[in-house]
Order: structure tokens, then C-alpha cells, then sequence
């Protein structure tokens, strides 16, 4: 059995605020600017004021960028199984409902068939706030369920990141989703169905070292954070300030990581591009 | 812990069983399932103390390192050094020697040993994305002509600089784990030391994964794993044991292959000893290997890492 | 000049169409023989003046560049950035979209237009290494889903710096070939300006060579040839002469297979009749590279090059 | 017709001189220790005083690698053709047959079967001293038969490599000597064939742009200039003092381009143990 641990993990999986404080989760950590949830959503929460990205859940994603009814949830049904019998400040199973509860979702990657401007494709899309977006056995499954799903739909697949990285209370297992999804990319590759990877804020750790750099295309929100170290832990090793926008999509376009940064507004309409012109070699 | 486990992989043991597929892909499986079965059944929990003694052995400074391994098993070999773009990373050793008759390609993490200067010189086996580049233009001449591919993993991890960061650290480790999965020749990746998260699976998407008796491998380090749980590094005593990054506990979980014996009291006891207990693991992988068809080595070795995980629904 | 060569060219087509050889890689060949022939019996030598005339209006500042015709002739354009290791170039442009119907990838070498600041922020299209591997990235996904690759060289030379030459100048020209000699795609190379040298081969290895009207080609620039013959870069014109860079040339000595025309006075006159000139070329030459099989298409591609050179025996 | 040119283009493919002065060809340029030929000789043209690397002529290059009376030289009746006629202070023809009477060469490349310790290859060996080593079409046709000759032959491809860059005298001719060895190499891979690059000084431009860095091994000899550009155009670019060693085989290897710099006494044995390693695995 697993000692019984009895401090929480979750501040792992704390969001970066930009301000350091607490702040009401509907005020801009940039410019402080106020709103009522409907004025967010209906401007896919992005900050009129300042252009600051508010984070997404995976269900209003799906609203702000699939055609209208088009997506058919596929795997729904995969669940956690604790395999190592966690237990931190509560168990896994615990949090692992919990999370389940506050968000309303299996686990933190929903999967199915989709439509973005007519065009079909499978799509995965991830959310932060279960469990920081980490990767398990769950995750790690859905995705290559997906890529294989595109590969016997003969569609491209669109996959929306966001990550904290492995989720450390399967353990090794958690590990082992990286090369999981790896070859799952690879076998996509080989039938030449189209991947196109969408980072959005946070995508880190495991996700980087795995399917979320091996797209045919990369794309960044604006501000996401993409590094695999994350900020604190490399000031910690290099002991020196680092620049304003280290692992920031800005600093991962200059130094050739990005294929594009888009504003969330465009997002649709960047992603119904690619796939018709994927679609149109093929 | 191995209960539900167990109940689990036996109910997968006796559906292989039930299917008769063409070509060998399911008896391997069905050997390692029945392999891990065994481990559960047979060995005990392992104490605290024995996990942290595997910990303090993995990490040891005067544990074999990858140099010292190739020294002794491959003869006639040369060095390949470079990533053909920005440098030559001495955290990895990468090139061509002969093993057991063959010509192979061996890649590894590589630790200094000594005084500072000769750690720092290496990085304490951290490597950059410049060290996976190279690693993977080995790994394409050895796919070219057919040479096998030995990993030897030994590191932390990836390592945590800015410069790192800016040169893609996570998209070269996943380039690395895509490259693995793309060969069309026999791999073989022995974890020597210390498996650390993505640093180590880098190397590790290969057809048989070993383990030496004591080395340890894990999604974060002992001390990673205290910060994040107590704030506190010298906790990780504690969160060895609830981690578990121990060959046995691998094997149990099905995610390495076989555990390679040290000498007693580990492997810094006698190099020599070490090296040929390496050596005879790495054979036998690689003469099982052998017999088996490229394409179908590389199908295999892909559906191995797609089956690993526990999901419910 | 042409009196030996074309008396070559005369005998290789004889005993070319000697061979019945199986599929049409030949009949490719005998036409690219016949046309040199033509062109030398009904082109005139052209003048010191003329040869000038073309490296004058090749290097014209307001000649249209790679994103002028991208703008022109692709729709859904959508541009690729990164070499995934260190840098975008901004010297190099690629990415996908929609030619003729089709999704195709572009690249091309992109020089700055108006001031110093715009200008140098493109380098002057002299990339450097990283450029050349974010070409070669753009060119593997091509391969990867079938997209006909369409390059666009305007280059005075690849970028002679410092880091250019520390993060491997020359070996990632070569490497770029050498991806384009791998293709299994239709590859189409256009000159639309200055190729200059090794920058400019990096993207020309291709199924069709084209060069507009007044672009030139060449070994060396007319002022680099000067300023070694005499130490003089002020002798260019004399240069140019003497290595004749232009189109009629190189077409006359079988190292393009077709000459773009271009408006009356330079593609800087009217860009959009330019880039109509330019489309339908690239166009036609697709479309007759679109029947063959993709192997045959790269071993004729690499046939192609392997024929380039005159010795005697 | 090409205009007549009445300057030498010969400074050119002047060989780098450290000391910058014109000394006795046996005299080292490094420590000015002075030799008789039959020394140089005996000691592979290595300065016994400072290891400097005096330049090695293709004939004696064959004696110091191969076995005895190993070498059997093909495609040794192909000459330039001058498809230019090429005229600068003297005629290119002239310059060629000049070129051949003081080397005994056909031209800058010799091409043949060999033996290095016991194991059979192909061999490619430049020599500087006909033309500054330029590749011309004589070069780029002798290197590419050279492949087809290792693939027909299932052999691995040695290339010892000394090159100023194109034959400017064959004018775009030259330059297409570039793309033309690439394909020669990528066929080569294709067949599985091993190729070897040994550089030498110098080793630059054109052949830098080609075959001489997609060998499966690159190795090159001490103080090897290797560049694409030269020191004196980078110099004139960029308008500052060039790292000292800049473009030298020793900086190359810092920066990730050689597998190993090896001198000159152990060519030979590491040419053996890749020819025994390549073919052990075949
Ligand atoms: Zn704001
Ligand atoms: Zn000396």
C-alpha cells in the first residue's frame, strides 16, 4: 500500500496568476477590469479592456469553436481507476469525484467526433480545472482512443492542450502516458491523417514532451505558458532573474516552437482554414 | 495494492489466452502478464528502508555510469558526437561498437564522477535538447543499417535551464520518444540509475525496457516529490515509499520488462560483475528481438506502450 | 559556345530516342533536350548590356518578392514559423495553401521592401541555417500528406555570418537537398530574382527548374566573381558577361527546363501580371508532374541532377 | 562567347597559410621547424616538433591509409571539357593541363576500389593542389560514379575530402556539382551503403553545401577549415574580430558538427574500425 500522505498536492496545479494575488476569478489579473459572466463568455472570455485570455473549460470551448451541435462525445465513460490506491491529504478517489463534480466532467480530456466550419475531425480538448489538466491513465487513453478514432475516420484531429502535466497519483503510470501518446501520434503519422495542436494556458511538463509538440501544426493562445520546466523550478536551478516572458508563447514564436500565436477570437476561424486545407490535399 | 491489480491482469491473461492471433505478439504479452503475476505473488511488500536503499544505490556516486558499462561490453567502439546544429551535449555519450558480434549503437545519459568540475562537466547527467538531437541522429544511422539500439538511462532528468527551455526541451524529448517509435531495428533500454520523468522515457520507448536490481525510475524525483507533497526535500524518504520508483514495483505494475541483477550489495561493488550481468539481459533481448519481423518489432513495440495504464468505466 | 555543346546535345538525343525504355522518364528527357537545342539555334547571343539589363531588374528593389506572389496566387495561406530548435527566419518564409485547387507548401526566400529597418529585418533573404531547416520541417509535412511543393528562390547567397557558420551553414544547404532529393511529392522551384549560389540549390533540387525571364542563377554574384577575377566588385558587369547568370543561358545549357516570362520592363512593373505568368507556369508544370508515380518522380528527380556536367574522356 | 579575363582567379584557392608568409613548402608554418621531404614524409607530413598537419597530395594520401597495392583507380580517363571556354589570364584548358603535369592528376578527385586494414570500400581522395581541389563537373561525375560504384559493389564510401568550393571556370556547370553529389549520396542511403566523410584541409563552400557533411561519420583532421563562407568574406560582413579558431575543424566540433577529430597517424586504425563496425552489421 501506498503511505498515507496528509498534505494536499493541488497547489501543483494552481493556474500562474499573473498578479500573485487572489482575485475574484471574473476580474482581469492584467488590468483589473470586471465582468459579469455573461459579458465574459459572450466575448469568449477574453478581456475587452486589455486582451487578457481568461482560461476555457472544455465544455465552453466546445461552444466557442465547433459547429452547433456537432460534437458527439466519444469514451465518455472512461474513468480513473486508482491503481496505486493514492492518498494524499484525501484519496484520489476522493478528488478524482470531487473534481468530477465542480466541473462536470469524466476527467480532464473530453473526446469526439466534431465539425469546425463544415469540416470534420476528431477533436480532444482538455480542462484545467480538473486536476490541473494533468495527465493519467484516463487521459492518456482518450487521447490515443482519439488518434485512432481519426485514423479510422480518415479526419484530421484537432487537440485542444491544456496542462499542468502528469498526474502524479498514478504514479509511474502517469509517466508511461507520455510514450503512450507518443506512439499513438506515430501511428497517426503513418496514416497521414492530419494533427493539428492548439496550447492553450497552461501547457506544460508531460504534455510538451509528448503530443502537444508532434502536431503538423502548433498554435498558441496569447500569454500560455508552455515549457516543460516550469519558471519557478528553472529560477531555482539557474538562481538568476529570467526574462519577462520565459516560456511564454511569445518567447517559444521567436525562438521557432510556434507555428502561429491567435487570439481566441480568430481561433475558429484559423482552425476551419487548416482543416479545409488539409483536407483538400488529401 | 496488488489485489484489485491482480484480479485485473488475470482476467487479461485469460482473454490473450483466448484469442489465436498469427505471429508471436501474443505470447509475449501473455509472458510478461504471467511474469508480473508472479512478481505479486511471490514477493513480499518492500519496507521503506529497502526502497530507499535502492534509492541511495541508483544514485550512488560511484555507481557505474554509462561509459563505464560501454567499456566493458562493447569493443571497437567510437564515439559519435555532435548535434549538427549547435553543439555537442557531454551529458550524452552516443555511438557505434561491436556487442556480442554485432554491430549496435549505444546511447546513454552520462554522469561525471569524481570532483566538481568533472559533474559539472557533465551536467550530472542532465541533458539539453542539443544531447536528444544527437541522440536521435544516432539512432537514424543506426535504422539505416540496421544496427540495434541500446539505451542506458541514467539521469534526474531533463535538464531545467533557460537556455534549455528556449531550445525546446519538451519538443526534443518528445522528438526523441517519436524517433524510438519509428525504428525499424531491435531496442533495448536498460535503466542503470536513475529513471527521472521525461528526461529518462526519452530514451525508454523501446521494445524491451529493463531495469538493474536498484536503479529507479519514476515521474518524479524522491526530493521532487517531497517539495511538491511537504514543501519540504527531506521528505523524500517518505515519498520513495508512497512512489515506489523500485525495479520490483515497475515489474509488478507491468511497466518494464525484467529487472537485471546487481552484484550483492549493488552494482558500484564490482563493475566488472555489473557489467556482465548487463550484458547477458541485453543479449538475450536482443537474440528474442531478432527473430522477429521489422515491421512487426515496431507494431509491437507501439501497442506495448499503448496498452500500459488503468482506466475503469 | 554553343557549337560544341550543341553538337552534345545533338548525339545524347540521338541516342536517347535509340532507347525504348519502359514508362516516359525518357521522352522527359529527350523534350528538355530538344528545347535547348531550339533555344540555341533561334537565340542570339545576348548582349554585355542585356545580361545586365536582367541582373539589374533581378535585384530590383521594387521586383516582387515571395510574398507578393503568395499574396497573388495562394488562397487560404497560412504561414508556418520555426525550425523547432532556435529561431524563426524571418529570411525564409513557408506554409501552406491553396494553389490551382489544391493545397500546396510554399517556400521561399523573402527580402525586406522599403527602408534599412525592413530590409534587414529580412536579412536582405540571406537565411541562415535555421531558415533552411524550417524549410526542411515544412517540406516533411508536405511529403508527409501528399502537398506539391512549390519553392520560390531569390537569395544573394546564404548569410555569411558568424553564428551562421557555428550553427552549421553548409551542412544544412546540403541537408536541405538532400530532403528535397527525398520528396515523393511534385517539387517546382522557381528563380524569381537573385539565385545566388548554395542559398539558392538549398531549394532548387526540384522536378522543374523555372527561372523568370530576368532572374539570374549562378555560382557566384556578378560582384563576388569581379571582386576575385580583379579584386574589383566594381568590374560586375564585366562578371556578369563573362558567367552570363541569365535565364537564356542557363535554359541553353540544360540547367532549368523553362523560362517564366514577365512583364515588358521586369515582374516590377506589374505584379499581378508577374504572378499570372508565374501561376500558370508553376501550374502547368504540376499538372504534367501530377501523372507520374511518386517514386518514379523522385528517381527521375535525382536522374535529372545526375546528368548536369559536361566531361570528356 | 565568355569575354576573355586577363586576371588570375588562381589566389582564390591559395591554401590558408597561418603565419600569413610565404615559407618552404617543409617548413612548418606553425613553429618553423624545417624538414627534409624524406621526414615529412616518413611522418605523414605531421610536424614532429608541434603536430601541425602539412597538406597531403591524393597519391600519398592512397599510401598512407590504404593497404599495399590495394588501390585500383576507375574513371580515371574523364577530363573537363571546358563547356565555357573559359579564358581568365590563361585558358581553362591550359590551367588544367598545367594542373595535371604538376600533380600527375586528371583532375582535383581520384576515384577507385580499396583496402583499408582488410576491409574493402570505395575511395573518393581529393587532392588541393589541382586547382584549390574545386569542383568542377570532373569532380561531381567521378564522386557520383563513385557511389553508384560502392552500391553496385555493397561497399561502405570513403571520401577524404580537400576543397576551395566550386570551379568557378565551369560557371553553373559547377554549382550543379552541388545538388548533383547530393542525389549520388541520397541513393547511396537509399542502398544502405555507409559513407564516410574525412575532412581535410580545407574543406569549404561547395563541398560543405554537398556530399561532405551527409556522411553517416564525419571526421576530420586537426586545424581542418571548414566553413561555408571563409574567414575573410565573414569578416568583411560582420565587420569584427573572428573567433580565433573560427571555422577551424576544433570549433566545428564544439559547435556539433564532427563526430571526432582525429589525427592524422590514427586515420588509418580509425578508418579499420568504421569499415569493420559498418560492415559487422550488414
Ligand atoms: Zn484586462
Ligand atoms: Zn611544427
Amino acid at each position: 500500500m501506498a503511505s498515507r500522505i496528509d498534505v494536499s498536492i493541488e497547489h501543483k496545479h494552481a493556474p500562474p496568476d499573473p498578479s500573485g494575488s487572489k482575485k475574484h476569478p471574473n476580474t482581469c489579473p492584467k488590468c483589473s477590469s470586471h465582468y459579469r459572466e455573461d459579458e465574459l463568455i459572450s466575448n469568449l472570455r477574453v478581456c475587452a479592456q486589455c486582451g487578457y485570455h481568461f482560461p476555457v473549460g472544455a465544455l465552453e470551448r466546445i461552444q466557442q469553436l465547433l459547429d452547433s451541435d456537432s460534437f458527439i462525445e466519444e469514451a465518455k465513460e472512461l474513468r480513473s481507476a486508482d491503481p496505486l490506491s493514492f492518498f494524499d491529504l484525501r484519496s484520489y478517489k476522493e478528488r478524482i469525484a470531487e473534481a468530477e463534480l465542480k466541473t462536470g466532467l469524466g476527467d480532464a480530456l473530453l473526446m469526439g467526433q466534431a465539425k469546425i466550419e463544415d469540416q470534420d475531425c476528431q477533436l480532444t480538448v482538455m480542462d484545467f480545472s480538473f486536476m490541473g489538466g494533468s495527465m493519467g491513465s484516463v487521459v492518456g487513453e482518450k487521447f490515443a482512443r482519439a488518434c485512432e478514432r481519426a485514423i479510422e475516420r480518415n479526419v484530421p484531429l484537432v487537440s485542444v492542450n491544456a496542462s499542468g502535466g502528469a498526474r502524479m497519483q498514478e504514479g509511474i503510470f502517469s509517466l508511461m502516458q507520455v510514450p503512450k501518446t507518443v506512439c499513438a501520434v506515430e501511428n497517426m503519422h503513418d496514416a497521414r491523417v492530419p494533427f493539428i495542436n492548439v496550447l492553450t494556458h497552461p501547457t506544460t511538463a508531460g504534455l510538451l514532451a509528448s503530443f502537444a509538440t508532434l502536431g503538423d501544426v502548433t498554435i498558441a493562445e496569447p500569454g500560455t505558458l508552455m515549457c516543460f520546466t516550469g519558471p519557478r523550478v528553472v529560477q531555482q536551478t539557474v538562481r538568476e532573474d529570467l526574462p519577462d516572458d520565459f516560456g511564454r508563447a511569445e518567447a517559444n514564436y521567436r525562438f521557432g516552437h510556434l507555428d502561429a500565436i491567435v487570439q481566441r477570437q480568430e481561433l475558429r476561424a484559423v482552425l476551419g482554414k487548416l482543416l479545409r486545407l488539409f483536407n483538400h490535399g488529401r | 495494492m496488488a489485489g484489485e491489480l491482480e484480479l485485473r491482469l488475470r482476467d487479461r491473461l485469460a482473454k490473450l489466452r483466448g484469442l489465436h492471433l498469427p505471429g508471436s505478439s501474443v505470447s509475449d504479452e501473455v509472458r510478461r502478464i504471467e511474469q508480473q503475476i508472479e512478481v505479486m505473488e511471490t514477493g513480499d511488500e518492500r519496507s521503506e528502508d529497502e526502497i530507499w536503499n535502492s534509492v541511495e544505490l541508483a544514485r550512488h556516486p560511484e555507481r557505474p555510469y554509462t561509459l563505464d558499462y560501454i567499456e566493458r561490453l562493447i569493443s571497437d567502439w567510437f564515439e559519435l558526437h555532435g548535434d549538427r546544429a549547435r553543439m555537442d551535449d557531454p551529458a550524452i555519450v552516443s555511438g557505434l561498437g561491436s556487442f556480442a558480434g554485432r554491430t549496435v549503437a549505444v546511447i546513454g545519459h552520462q554522469k561525471g564522477r569524481g570532483d566538481a568540475v568533472k559533474r559539472v562537466k557533465r551536467n550530472f547527467g542532465m541533458a539539453n535538447p542539443e544531447g536528444y538531437r544527437k541522440a536521435m541522429r544516432v539512432m537514424a544511422i543506426a535504422d539505416r543499417h540496421g544496427f540495434p539500439v541500446i539505451t542506458l538511462v541514467d539521469t534526474p532528468g531533463a535538464y531545467p535551464g533557460v537556455a534549455a527551455e528556449q531550445h525546446g526541451q519538451g519538443g526534443a524529448l518528445a522528438a526523441s520518444q517519436a524517433t524510438m517509435a519509428r525504428l525499424l531495428v531491435p531496442t533495448v533500454a536498460c535503466v542503470i540509475g536513475e529513471g527521472g520523468s521525461g528526461g529518462a522515457v526519452a530514451f525508454a520507448l523501446a521494445d524491451r525496457v529493463l531495469m538493474q536490481q536498484h536503479a529507479i525510475y519514476s515521474v518524479i524525483s524522491p526530493e521532487g516529490c517531497a517539495t511538491i507533497l511537504w514543501r519540504d526535500a527531506g521528505q523524500a524518504r517518505k515519498a520513495a515509499a508512497a512512489f515506489k520508483p523500485d525495479a520490483a514495483h515497475c515489474l509488478e505494475l507491468g511497466v518494464i520488462d525484467g529487472i537485471i541483477p546487481e552484484p550483492e550489495g549493488g552494482a558500484h561493488t564490482d563493475f566488472d560483475a555489473a557489467a556482465i550481468m548487463l550484458g547477458q539481459s541485453v543479449r538475450s533481448a536482443l537474440e528474442e528481438l531478432g527473430q522477429v519481423d521489422a515491421g512487426e518489432l515496431r507494431r509491437r513495440r507501439r501497442a506495448r506502450f499503448r496498452s500500459i495504464g488503468v482506466v475503469s468505466s
